[in-house]
């Protein structure tokens, strides 16, 4: 590692705070455009599944006993 | 009897679309009109101070003749389309590139062309130095056919929506820059007394890449509105 | 909306396209016409030029009747004036030649665009509700040169709710619920 | 060769092995993503005349190039989905626009970022920055003309040509802000050259910018299986999936 502790990893010289903040907000986005799409599929996916319960109509439960 | 030749086609076509606006002179008075008022604006907002307007100057005048231009691009195929003209076009047998090309040259005459000749007026009022004006002249005309040529496209994706306006000026707005660019820097050059014809030449050059390739956008663009 | 179509137009035919509304009238004509190129699938394949007219009569308020028909007629052909106004003149349109559209009413922009039937050389005509905002012996009058034009060996399809009034060999497709 | 492109047309084709591809692909790249960012961010030497300020181009560079490459990746698909008619690359044009978007953005406020300590101002019309702000708004273009339709597949066809139109674009604009620059530029802000750049520099860029490809394919085929999924949802093949989900 190139600094010697936390602290002056976490200051850089000043700069620290642009640094960061920069890494902080990209990786933001990039965990959005990963995200997004992931839950939308969930989304979707339980839409479906619900939508094919309904045709399927409720089960008739207990008929056999 | 056989089919009318292409450029026959093509000026009839241009001539009835001149013959619609010289019909409804408000139409082409009102980019006009538009350009005079927010000529007016600038000194209101910038300060009467006659050296800063003329450093403004060309970068004004330009911005306002795009934007006016940018304006109008919404009508170009919209009338056409409401009433039902534009599938006849798309229908008959003379190639859509062709036809195309007359409306967006209509459309650069009655815009481009004549705001181009009125503008040396309006840069008088903003102090534009004598010397620079045959380069605004004609840098308008240049670039003032590009305009049409590239809103044509954008006029083309949109007119089959209801709400075309503003959805068209960000499809183009960023396509008009490089014009705007080299448009302004030919006035700007010509003020301080360089030559102006490099930016010139550019803008030449940008206008005949426009006319090779806007029209085949536009026609695709037609196509898909009137499928949709 | 509708699927599994296949149909061939002849010369000499005369084909009505009957359907509630939604059926698909207007989306089949489209396609005929080759207006709808996508969102279908299947082959249209035309061997004749043909004459489309929609449900708008592209007819511009600020131009003449006159002018109106010579410019829907121009990608065709160039006729005369004379040509223009006895055409102009079979529709009912006679001493309206120069009057602006924008003084005529609904049926007379559509009798304008039905002008374009007694000009037109294309044999294949598709006509979409054509009879709209026209009075009775308009219709007769139209229903006429539909016949005369099938009698000629062309080829007319048009949509409309209404069977023809007068007594004609009319082949009829009917689009319900996507099928013929 | 005719039947991979026959394969790469078909839904549940695509799904499939979109799904064995990101099984993989996606842990790596976020692996490669996080090994590359403490690499830049506390194992590299600082530059010596920007100091620490420099190792925010460990993300800015990647994400503008990956940005602009997106924007051909989408006009590429849009053209294929013009020509050949083919649902899927019409798909991916369409999902290609809000990534693209997406790293032009963090390319833009990274860039804004670094300018703050180097230039002392948080936006300088620089060449570059000019150039990606104009990208942003080609990018916005496209996403907007794709909301405003209400017929997705006509949709999807307008912007493929508006990207097309775009494309052949962008070289101008490019140019033309450069020359634009070159002639306003101010005397007293100079970028640091970067063709001298150290290999100790080098290489954890050199992997961010594999890293950011690789998250830029990952989130497009995310993005195409949900869009996949949406379309297809009255097929068979969908429901079959399902089935098999479910059980």
């Amino acid at each position: 590692m190139y600094f010697h502790d936390l602290h002056s990893a976490l200051h850089m010289d000043g700069h620290g705070a642009f640094v960061w903040a920069a890494y902080a907000i990209t990786c933001v986005v990039l965990l959005l455009i990963v995200v997004a799409p992931l839950r939308r599929r969930r989304r979707l996916l339980r839409e479906m599944s619900a939508e094919a319960r309904r045709q399927r109509g409720v089960p008739t439960q207990g008929s056999e006993a | 009897m056989s089919a009318p030749s292409l450029p026959a086609f093509c000026l009839r076509l241009v001539r009835r679309q001149l013959v619609l606006a010289v019909r409804r002179p408000v139409e082409i008075l009102n980019p006009l009109l538009f350009f005079a008022m927010v000529v007016a604006l600038f000194p209101l907002g910038l300060g009467p101070d006659p050296k800063s307007l003329a450093s403004f100057a060309a970068g004004t005048l330009w911005i306002i003749a795009l934007l006016s231009n940018l304006l109008t691009s919404d009508t170009i195929f919209r009338g056409d389309y409401d009433d039902g003209s534009l599938e006849q076009l798309l229908l008959a047998p003379q190639p859509l590139y062709f036809s195309v090309l007359a409306y967006l040259g209509a459309h650069w005459l009655l815009t481009g062309v004549s705001l181009a000749l009125i503008s040396p007026l309006f840069a008088l009022m903003l102090n534009l130095p004598l010397e620079a004006l045959p380069a605004l002249v004609a840098s308008l005309l240049l670039g003032s056919g590009v305009m049409s040529l590239v809103g044509g496209v954008g006029a083309a994706l949109t007119v089959g929506l209801k709400r075309g306006g503003m959805l068209i000026s960000l499809l183009i707005l960023p396509l008009y820059m490089p014009v705007l660019i080299f448009g302004s820097a030919a006035v700007r050059a010509a003020a301080q007394g360089f030559p102006a014809g490099p930016q010139l030449a550019i803008l030449g050059a940008m206008f005949c890449l426009a006319i090779a390739l806007a029209p085949l956008a536009t026609a695709a663009g037609l196509r898909i509105s009137i499928d949709a | 909306m509708f699927g599994g179509l296949s149909f061939d137009i002849c010369p000499g035919q005369l084909v009505q396209i009957e359907g509630a509304n939604g059926a698909g009238k207007t989306s089949l004509l489209r396609i005929l016409a080759g207006l709808s190129r996508y969102g279908f699938e299947g082959r249209v394949e035309r061997h004749a030029p043909l004459l489309y007219l929609g449900h708008q009569p592209a007819v511009k308020a600020m131009l003449t009747p006159r002018e109106n028909l010579a410019w829907h007629v121009a990608g065709e052909a160039d006729f005369g004036a004379a040509a223009i106004d006895a055409a102009l003149a079979r529709v009912g349109l006679y001493g309206y030649e120069d009057v602006p559209s924008h003084a005529l009413s609904a049926g007379q922009h559509r009798r304008v665009s039905l002008a374009r039937l007694y000009l037109s050389n294309s044999p294949l005509w598709l006509l979409d509700e054509p009879f709209t905002a026209i009075d009775v012996d308009g219709v007769a009058a139209l229903e006429e040169r539909k016949a005369a034009h099938v009698a000629a060996g062309g080829a007319v399809v048009f949509t409309s709710h209404q069977p023809m009034r007068g007594n004609y060999n009319v082949r009829r497709l009917c689009l319900r619920r996507g099928l013929l | 060769m005719w039947t991979f492109f026959h394969k790469l047309g078909s839904p549940p084709w695509l799904y499939a092995i979109s799904g064995s591809i990101l099984k993989y692909l996606l842990p790596a790249t976020l692996l490669a993503l996080g090994v590359g960012m403490v690499w830049g961010l506390l194992f590299t030497p600082p530059d010596f005349r920007q100091g620490d300020s420099y190792r925010i181009i460990y993300i800015h560079v990647p994400a503008a190039a990956v940005a602009l490459a997106g924007y051909y990746v989408m006009a590429t698909a849009g053209a294929i989905s013009l020509i050949w008619k083919m649902k899927m690359a019409d798909i991916a044009m369409q999902c290609c626009a809000p990534i693209g978007a997406a790293l032009t953005f963090v390319a833009l406020v990274t860039g804004s970022i670094w300018g703050k300590p180097t230039w002392g101002t948080w936006w300088v019309w620089d060449a570059r920055i000019t150039s990606m702000l104009i990208l942003l708004f080609l990018y916005l273009g496209v996403i907007a003309l794709y909301e405003a339709y209400d017929n997705k597949a006509a949709a999807a066809r307008a912007c493929a040509v508006l990207s097309l139109v775009g494309t052949v674009n962008i070289p101008i604009i490019y140019k033309s802000v450069d020359w634009w620059y070159s002639l306003h530029q101010p005397a007293s802000i100079k970028f640091t050259g970067e063709s001298s750049i150290h290999p100790s520099m080098l290489y954890p860029l050199l992997l961010m910018i594999a890293a950011f490809y690789a998250l830029f394919a990952c989130a497009l085929l995310l993005r195409m299986r949900a869009e996949i999924l949406d379309r297809e949802r009255r097929t068979g093949w969908v429901r079959k999936l399902l089935e098999a989900d479910a059980v």
